[in-house]
């Protein structure tokens, strides 16, 4: 274990944070917000700087890096409150592709992202899906020459900026089998396809992506039919764990500005930070913090095991701590800042709004909870069942008339 | 003690139901109920109704043109207006400065100003705040400066609510700088369309219009304007601020809440059920209800509790604390019900405050719009009126005598 | 509504304040603990004062009073942590048997318990039982001449004290069936009665009541055979709130207990009420006392209405509410303390394990909790039914198309 | 960063667990499982049979009879031990005068106390805090006179774990009144049966001893038994406290008592179900476990971080705080699992500390003992070692700058 940045990874944040520095401070953003809420120009500089490929390794067609270097992103563009689609793309998209597609697929499509020719988003989540990763109720019927596609994916994050989607839809089964799912490149403009686009609460644009009958070439079928699901969920878990490092930095940025904020700002003839009552607040903001940025390297840590209950378990836990943790922070960053808190006018506003979005997006902090709760329960389950097969029926014996004398 | 309600007032509350039911527009009522900010004709369009009807104004006095209900009534009535999706009142006019003037005012100013209030004929905004008063009021800076019969105002109000609406402003402004800060304040009452006098719109971070900053380059006032005594605005103030103490746990707005909150969790869906039994969602909104019938306690307690009863103070102490969490968290368990369409920002396409009037409607249902709004723009309760470190010292003061 | 004392009620709130001063002080109270945990004089000058029979009005036997009265005694028993029976046998058992007992038994049997005579106890929970007031597995079988009991009640309060128990025992039916629950006296001297003793965390005794075939007379039965549910779960409710009243009287003593020692106690040279820090604590305590002050009125006032629905939910919501706001007060009481509050020899440590009692004792607040929300969905679904019943079918139509425009 | 953890590791915590599996005898893992405090002789057993393996002192250098794991490893034993029911060492000897006495420490001294420790044939207790000196330390008044070669000792300690079983104190004794107080502090080792020193037990909350007083009169102390310099107690002190503060965290003890919590859960039946399948409860173990998971991974970071790292400081500053928090929690959620059996009073029938020797045992479960006494005991796990309310101050000074 190592939890120090290697030269390589120093000098990826380095760049990310010189850049948000530079091209990304409350104006210029604020400008963005007015305008299409992303810039092309951003996103080239994206590609050039290497982020869209950071966190892929170079036999997945990266630079070399992993989760941790998608992280170091994710979280400098959190703390900057980028809008580009910088998760729904280069780390949902990509991750469902590379898990899913054949190789000359991967071949094919992969490069154009990284290069950020290509803004190629997943498109997965169903308004009664929530919940349910496996809930796809969007149909794929076979045709003669193809698939045609019927349904509604909701809140695609940065759908509107993507010129194609990788769409989860079903091609056999009930609505919530875990077999039966695949996914399909569905270009934006192709036929059939309606974005209905709109804005969520930390100012990036969202879509519905409806799809009437959207008739797709055969080759639009991305690896296996039906087959789809663990490549879907594995791209959830790496989105999931980066929406955790862009709150991190959220949470960092929030938790320091409001200490300069309280060092500067008077009240009663002194400066807000010698009252102690607000003093403990920002300690417990630093708890909040540094707790949540070591759960986020448990996250990381996890998606590199090859076990994906033990992956699914850690990462739900780091969603269930951090969108909490991020809302703590961020709500009493806003309420130590009093009014200009609450405004648009004050980057304070804007960082709660993010953790905000956070918190809820992706499932709720209860909903990821409870699947902790019950993965965590699968998981005890195995333990018990392999070490009672190792130790014999005695133990198991044992264990049933009093659980703790084993 | 004995906690029976009165028949009496049963029947009062059955009433008051029924008056409304009958008279407020269908209209009206359904952007209440959605969340969405009224609109200025629909705030006046709904006083004139209940003006015509003697109720125009239900905390003052009958001889000013109020009733004369009990609190508890009040707040009966109070609980049956939300409840029926009524728009929230012009409180600037109504709680605020129409006691201070029909307390403190001259004649002239209680015959020009409160038959208008009543009437909704003019609209008020209340003019204290400043850029470096916040929770410390007293140190206000903007001057007015006595010429003839009129005060010359410079400077600067901000978190001026429904100042872009308003007809008028109430201030507290300064015109003794030499004595202690306290001392030296006078409250004025400003017409918006003076010369000298801009509003600059801040918009929220709901990204919707309600506050404002008010810049004063050389507005003139009238003498006659002038409340009360030169230099006795600070007391005029904190009479006001203390006024209607019980109602600033806002009980019924909350109440009004979670009504639609539980609305929202029968029909929204989670891991194919209605949210509304999800045992853990369940367990959220039967926690805040418990803790909304324990404030709804409290403030019956306050509500018949005399004033000089030495219990009071404690009792009425925790009602904006608690109050404002409540709200906040009724709005927060909204937007978790309504899943991500929860985080699809509205425009306030009735009322139309919001900073962009140009953003599409998300695709999402119709009773999704206004929660997210309301769950951002409440950070602000625990700040207005006396931030939650302010209400903490203040107990700690006041009551526990540290 | 009156929220202040009549003068009858500021008497008996004197007297009981006056006892628990002279009697009832740090050292007496110790004093008992060391030995019987009980004092039979205590007891005599409760029923020579009046309090046993303070909550009955005069029909039911007593003095003209009802759950306020049964409050305000409670109120401060539970400030001065007194050790003596009253809810068990004054409230509980006291209320099952007016709810339940024939005109008849009713005289014979409250008033020797009013005179203080008898100590007679309410004996209802079962270990499986948990969250479900109708479990009863305690069979009552019908013998030649009268009944035979068997089975375990668990945790009975002040039972080591008490020369009879009112016993639920299931005269038929399944082991949750809310009917063929019926009630029995059950003398605590009587054969294949084995009471079993221990103490709980705030000092009282509790026992467990083993039956094994305890033959009792076909008299011993209370009121009607099978029907008894009701009575108890109404006498269970009736002790919550009494619980609930002595928790509100912990609460106060804690929370003013507190305030005193933050004004007297130095650290850094000042006296420790000086910090802000503490003094937001102790705003937090003020505002949860209050606050369970208000709920434990709306308590009484549901005890006495003729809903037992609304009866049973405002009850367990205060039990929620109070459990968990005792818990903090208490908590905070002895943290503020610091390392005295933890120990026997400081009263604030013994006011909090009352409050901690009183938290999981008869349910933990999840449990209420869950019974209230379960309670309130039944209540507002009755109203909607009586609403759309009045408005007929059209309102009922809107209703299912938008849950909110109606 | 990496956070694969190394195979080398990996392999190291099998070999520890087999170990720990092949010779903790088995009385003395079902007392540690159960919860009941280890007995003395409990405590010993185990000691020696460590200590005949290398292994007495894990956080000790090697020269002095320790090993020279990583910190890590040092962390993944004490999870082994503590998942496994192993008594807790006598941390007063082997985590706070061990190391003072091997850095500050006479070649004597390291001579005449470092064995008898790592063999358990002496059991030490810690002498600082004072009646009139609990967060502020400094404040200490029990005084020590240089008379010959000896010390004269007259005061009064507080708080002192174990005292009544310990061999020997580690005190703090003021022997100069005239300079700043931190700067008269000396740090002395006295034998708890020398003439004129005396024990009071003091009964915690939970009805068990295991803190006590100590008086001095008059109590002569050999010269040689000072450490270090005179006057210089208070860095030795200072260096003590900030040793080890990853292990302040106690993760490897709330890993354990949340398997016994969730054994617990298994069994005991809500509702018609074990508890452990009530959403509410499953939710409140699951919450602790992900703290539990967050804390874990910061004591991670901790022990991978070089001292002289600036990230170190904030990190580290969380452990004690949410570690006693978590410490409470698992302890209060063991109580209400067990349902009101968790509130009846298990006297500690193993260890015999109890304060009521005779009170008669529940008819409760036999897993349901120790968990209410924890509850009760931890109550000060946030005020001892520094109080939450210090540890803030010192977040809010020492990481935040405020």
């Amino acid at each position: 274990m190592d939890f120090s940045l290697s030269p390589e990874q120093q000098a990826l944040k380095d760049s990310a944070a010189r850049f948000v520095e530079r091209e990304y401070g409350f104006e210029a953003r604020n400008a963005l917000l007015r305008g299409d809420r992303f810039s092309a120009q951003h996103w080239a500089t994206f590609a050039e700087l290497g982020w869209l490929g950071a966190g892929l390794s170079e036999e997945e067609g990266g630079f070399g890096g992993g989760p941790i270097e998608t992280a170091i992103v994710a979280e400098e563009l959190g703390r900057a409150l980028a809008l580009e689609p910088f998760a729904p793309c280069a780390v949902m998209g990509v991750r469902a592709l590379l898990a899913q597609a054949s190789e000359a697929q991967r071949e094919a499509l992969i490069e154009p992202i990284i290069s950020g020719e290509s803004i190629c988003v997943l498109a997965h989540g169903e308004r009664a899906g929530r919940g349910e990763d496996a809930h796809v109720a969007v149909k794929a019927a076979k045709s003669n020459d193809g698939y045609k596609l019927s349904g509604r994916k909701c809140f695609v994050l940065g759908g509107p900026h993507a010129d194609a989607f990788v769409v989860s839809a079903r091609t056999s089964g009930q609505t919530t089998d875990r077999r039966g799912v695949s996914l399909f490149l569905v270009a934006a403009d192709a036929q059939g396809v309606d974005i209905v686009p709109y804005h969520g609460v930390d100012g990036r644009m969202v879509c519905d992506l409806v799809l009437d009958q959207a008739a797709l070439s055969a080759d639009a079928l991305i690896g296996e039919e039906g087959g789809a699901l663990d490549a879907v969920e594995l791209a959830l878990d790496h989105g999931l764990a980066s929406l955790c490092a862009e709150a991190v930095g959220a949470m960092d940025a929030a938790l320091w500005m409001t200490r300069d904020y309280l060092q500067t700002r008077s009240q009663f003839g002194v400066t807000l930070n010698t009252f102690q009552a607000l003093q403990h607040r920002m300690a417990d903001m630093l708890v909040e913090t540094e707790l949540a940025r070591s759960m986020l390297y448990r996250a990381l840590a996890a998606l590199e095991t090859d076990d994906p209950l033990k992956r699914r378990m850690d990462v739900a836990a780091a969603k269930a701590q951090i969108g909490e943790a991020g809302h703590f922070v961020g709500a009493w960053a806003v309420q130590l800042h009093g009014a200009i808190g609450t405004t648009e006018e004050h980057p304070v506003g804007h960082l709660y709004k993010r953790l905000a979005f956070v918190r809820n997006f992706m499932g709720a902090s209860d909903v990821h909870l409870a699947r902790f709760a019950a993965w965590s329960a699968e998981a005890k389950a195995q333990d018990a069942h392999g070490q009672a097969a190792r130790a014999g029926r005695k133990a198991d014996d044992r264990r049933r008339t009093s659980p703790v004398s084993d | 003690m004995d906690f029976k309600l009165d028949p009496a007032d049963e029947a009062f509350r059955a009433e008051m139901r029924a008056f409304i039911r009958a008279n407020l527009p269908e209209d009206v009522a359904r952007r209440g109920r959605r969340g969405y900010h009224p609109t200025h004709d629909d705030v006046q369009r709904w006083q004139r109704i209940l003006n015509a009807q003697g109720w125009g104004a239900i905390n003052w006095p009958a001889e000013h043109g109020g009733v004369d209900w009990s609190p508890l009534r009040r707040f009966l009535f109070q609980m049956e207006l939300k409840a029926a999706g009524a728009p929230v009142e012009d409180q600037s006019a109504l709680e605020l400065v129409g006691p201070v003037i029909y307390t403190f005012g001259s004649q002239a100013q209680k015959d020009r100003y409160l038959p208008a209030i009543l009437n909704a004929d003019e609209f008020w905004c209340q003019g204290f705040s400043e850029p470096n008063a916040g929770s410390d009021l007293a140190s206000l800076r903007t001057r007015a400066v006595r010429d003839g019969d009129e005060f010359v105002v410079d400077g600067q109000k901000i978190w001026t609510s429904e100042a872009h609406k308003a007809d008028m402003m109430f201030a507290l402004v300064r015109t003794n700088s030499e004595v202690k800060p306290q001392a030296g304040i006078s409250f004025l009452l400003i017409d918006m369309k003076s010369p000298g006098l801009t509003v600059r719109p801040i918009y929220t971070i709901n990204e919707g219009l309600s506050v404002n900053e008010v810049f004063f380059d050389s507005v003139r006032v009238p003498a006659e304007n002038l409340v009360g005594e030169e230099n006795r605005g600070w007391s005029y103030a904190k009479f006001l601020l203390t006024n209607e103490r019980a109602m600033s746990a806002e009980v019924p707005h909350t109440h009004h809440d979670l009504e639609l909150l539980k609305d929202i969790a029968a029909v929204e869906i989670l891991n194919g059920r209605p949210i509304a039994e999800d045992p853990l969602f369940a367990a959220k909104i039967a926690k805040l209800e418990v803790d909304l019938l324990a404030l709804e306690y409290a403030v019956l307690r306050v509500l018949h509790t005399p004033e000089d009863d030495a219990s009071l103070n404690a009792v009425s102490s925790v009602l904006k604390l608690r109050g404002a969490e409540l709200r906040q968290r009724v709005s927060e368990l909204s937007v978790e019900a309504l899943g991500e369409y929860g985080l699809a920002v509205f425009p306030d396409v009735e009322g139309q405050d919001n900073m962009d009037k140009l953003a599409p409607v998300p695709p999402a249902p119709d009773y999704a719009a206004g929660h997210l709004s309301k769950a951002m723009f409440r950070r602000a309760t625990t700040i207005y009126g006396g931030a939650n470190e302010i209400q903490r010292n203040i107990i700690a003061k006041t009551v526990l005598g540290l």
